[in-house]
């Protein structure tokens, strides 16, 4: 792999992500995207973030990257580890989480998730999706979600063909009125930008673009009027250490 | 006190056409061996029951032996989509395949209740999500001391439970470590449980991390060397990743996934790999 | 990350007068050490919750801290009647004393409900027995999917748990073995939790059979030796039963008591025997 | 201790009392009179009797008589050791267990126990007993219940002053008309002799007799109008390797 300061979209994304998880927060975290953002946090700027997987490791320190929710290396290296029926009883439904770390297969303006089906009716699906696995409780429980997905007109719509896990329903209020006890995605990272709910509408609003991206470009990958914060910013590019970080954790 | 069997006989005297059959593991200790071995046997219009259906029930649906699932999350773990299952889905082949679908949270506490003797289980889930217009059991309660109203969710109560665990004792005290699962609740929930294990021993020396499920609790117990391949058996192998990736063309194609079935599985090779 | 205290500091800042106050352990690892520690900081006022109420419960009923009890089975385990508790129950000396009167499984339950986030639990319990008449937090519910009856009793949060356990290392990660009774749940049912300790050690070797509760979801731990006694520390010391056999004589008297209590609580002579 | 074929009614009472545990069988051990019985019976006839505690102990093995329910020795010798609220929600409630075997401060004559309190009012009781512990619910969900009691007009009532466990209610099918799973209790054993319900009524009557133990003396220590069964049948005196083991038990 190169030296030189160069890096891919996926790259930014995955660095962009890890920066938002700061130190001492318990991280509940899903497969992927989410994985590799969290690992790389807690191997550069976040060495205490708590990762807590649904498989029942508590406080896991992988030393590469977990090939899957249950890899072997989380457990032996999980402050605890308990069942499944526990992760979620006793450590995810009461709110001691603090970030749930979801991706998505369709995400819409409200930053509501799919990842049941494709399609308008559930019975003849255009595309079955794995379904809903830990993500609704996670989406429900934690005291905010981080959404981080590669952004196109596929996965970034009006409105999603359905709700496996809500994010702010469809308006401010949505998530109170359903008793849910978290604040919802307050981030989304894509490999564009990174976006958060406006206060009022809670529709999500383009607040950072990635270095070399143009807000044209976001909108051409969104599926709905896309507003853009009146502060946009400007995601400082990858550091060298971030990237090496990173590459090292992906091909240990 | 559990019966030590070989897996042809564990499978033929506990899983019969019609039931409802939950081959549990989360991601370690898949009991990948069990399943092929009901595709050998043939069992038919089988409920299938797994939070985490993977390979080896993609398996078990492109063979013809499910009727339906219930699950939480279907797919091939860090690869992507199972082929077999959303052909079922998509295009009933080889067969319908209804679904009832849940969350994990919901799943791992249907198996809770059953495995408590309860009819049902009350969680904090589903709310506001598009699950409860789908899925008939999904249900609201109301606690009956705030006032509050909490998601129910029925009893899990397989008729047959399957797991994987390292190790077993000639009283068929069965011994798992590393991640456990739901593995406890699955076996405990059913009315009948066959255990596959890496080995039988003598004495099952204490192991941090460890679980015993006392002999007097299980049905059949069978020694399956390898019995949890492609997935991994903590202590014993490493699961085969390079397995799960090869699936994906093997799984995408009906006419690959067939010619494999009948090479892999039916010629009796349990285990074989997916190449 | 759990805070490292002294005793005195643990209950001075985590124990209030008038909270809901949790001592667990299950015949094994009881927490009598900061038990005493309350006595001292002279609490008053406290609902005390505990499935069994034993020797250090008749305490502190003795010397006046608490104003309920919330409990299943009160008793000198394996001796006979805790005869502070009677008194109190029986001529309210030293105050009256509310009970809230449970069954193992209901109050086992009620913690499990109270560590869920869950505002209530349901059990097949209770039916036909007297508890219910007496006791205002046991209702029924009925299951939505099979209209069965079953006993819902309302979760647990006390204030403030306190347990004891073998170790702890120096991120407050508490390391717990042997029986490990409700300790898990009344913990983290809790809002404020406060862990004695046989020791602080640097690493927390596995154990066969232990157990880590994560110094994150702790609040403060102590380094108390012997913090258990005269109830054992499985691997650090054996279970003192001629306390438990002498405590019959002094608690049956309020003047043996009264003497105990200045003699070898208030004193501060923390690990002092019951003679 | 004797050597000789000498030996107190408790003795008798406690291997009556082991002698109806029969091999293999489940049994949930309350501590005193029952466990010291269990044990014995382990230790004799039922070698692969499983002793459940519901301190957590599964398959309990201990070389001497345990101190407490939660003496460590459960732990050490045990098949699995679970927690509290597993012991009673997985292994107790489901009917799992074949025998529950419990004491009792006060029985009546259908078989209900009171360890709550002696005295009509809750509130201002004559005497204040332990209370319920994990009894209602083994009661309850045991296939059949045995009880190990001293008799006397105390214990042995018409009428228990509190019904904290239930036995057979005032009548037959009240058991099921409760919805309690198991049979109830089958068997009373007490220091005078044997005791089992009328199938048709439910109601205690005497079905054995200790040695040296004659009818009126059992009516005296009975609070109620006691009926004895046509085939009353003399309890076998304790052989000598029994109480042999029973005393090893006791002292070891």
């Amino acid at each position: 792999m190169s030296e030189r300061n160069e890096y891919s979209s996926d790259e930014m994304m995955s660095i962009a992500a890890a920066r938002a998880l700061t130190g001492g927060r318990r991280c509940f975290v899903g497969i992927g995207l989410p994985s590799t953002a969290a690992n790389l946090a807690r191997r550069t700027h976040a060495p205490d973030l708590v990762l807590v997987y649904e498989s029942g490791a508590l406080g896991a320190k992988p030393g590469r990257l977990p090939a899957s929710i249950g890899d072997g290396i989380l457990a032996e290296t999980a402050d605890a580890v308990v069942s499944v029926p526990e992760v979620f009883n006793y450590w995810l439904q009461p709110g001691r989480i603090d970030v749930g770390f979801l991706g998505a297969a369709q995400l819409d303006r409200f930053g509501n998730i799919n990842t049941t089906v494709i399609g308008a009716d559930y019975h003849e699906p255009k595309v079955r999706l794995p379904g809903a696995g830990g993500a609704p409780e996670i989406a429900a429980s934690c005291g905010e979600v981080f959404v981080v997905v590669r952004q196109s007109r596929r996965s970034f719509v009006e409105q999603v063909d359905f709700v496996t896990s809500v994010g702010h329903g469809r308006a401010a209020g949505d998530r109170e009125r359903l008793g849910l006890r978290g604040a919802g995605p307050t981030l989304v990272i894509t490999d564009l930008g990174v976006f958060r709910p406006d206060p009022e509408t809670r529709e999500l609003v383009l607040t950072e673009l990635h270095p070399g991206v143009e807000v044209e470009q976001v909108r051409e990958a969104t599926g709905w009027d896309l507003g853009v914060a009146p502060d946009l910013a400007r995601t400082p590019a990858p550091t060298k250490d971030e990237l090496r970080a990173l590459r090292a954790l992906k091909e240990a | 006190m559990a019966e030590l069997v070989s897996l042809a006989e564990g499978v033929a005297r506990l899983v019969r056409d019609g039931d409802t059959v939950a081959l549990e593991g989360f991601t370690h200790l898949i009991p990948v061996a069990a399943g092929h071995e009901i595709i050998r046997q043939g069992r038919r219009e089988l409920t299938l029951v797994r939070m985490t259906p993977d390979i080896v029930y993609d398996q078990l649906i492109g063979a013809g032996c499910a009727r339906k699932l219930v699950f939480s999350w279907g797919g091939n773990p860090g690869v992507g989509s199972l082929h077999r299952f959303r052909d079922a889905v998509q295009h009933a082949w080889p067969a319908p395949l209804e679904i009832e679908e849940h969350s994990h949270a919901g799943m791992a506490n249907r198996y809770v209740a059953g495995a408590s003797g309860l009819p049902f289980a009350v969680l904090r889930g589903y709310s506001g999500t598009d699950l409860p217009a789908q899925t008939a059991t999904i249900k609201q309660i109301t606690c009956p001391f705030t006032g509050e109203r909490l998601a129910a969710v029925p009893a899990l109560n397989p008729d047959v439970s399957i797991i994987h665990a390292q190790r077993a004792d000639r009283d068929g005290n069965v011994q798992l470590w590393g991640l456990t699962g739901v593995q406890k609740e699955a076996v405990l929930a059913a009315r009948r449980s066959l255990i596959t294990v890496e080995e039988i021993v003598d004495d099952l020396t204490p192991v941090p991390g460890g679980m015993v499920l006392p002999g007097w609790a299980l049905t059949c117990v069978a020694e399956v060397p390898r019995g949890a391949y492609p997935s991994y058996a903590q202590g014993y192998y490493e699961r085969d990743n390079g397995y799960y990736q090869d699936w994906d063309a093997i799984g995408r194609d009906r006419d690959a996934f067939t010619r494999w079935v009948n090479d892999h599985v039916l010629a009796g090779t349990t285990a074989g790999g997916a190449r």
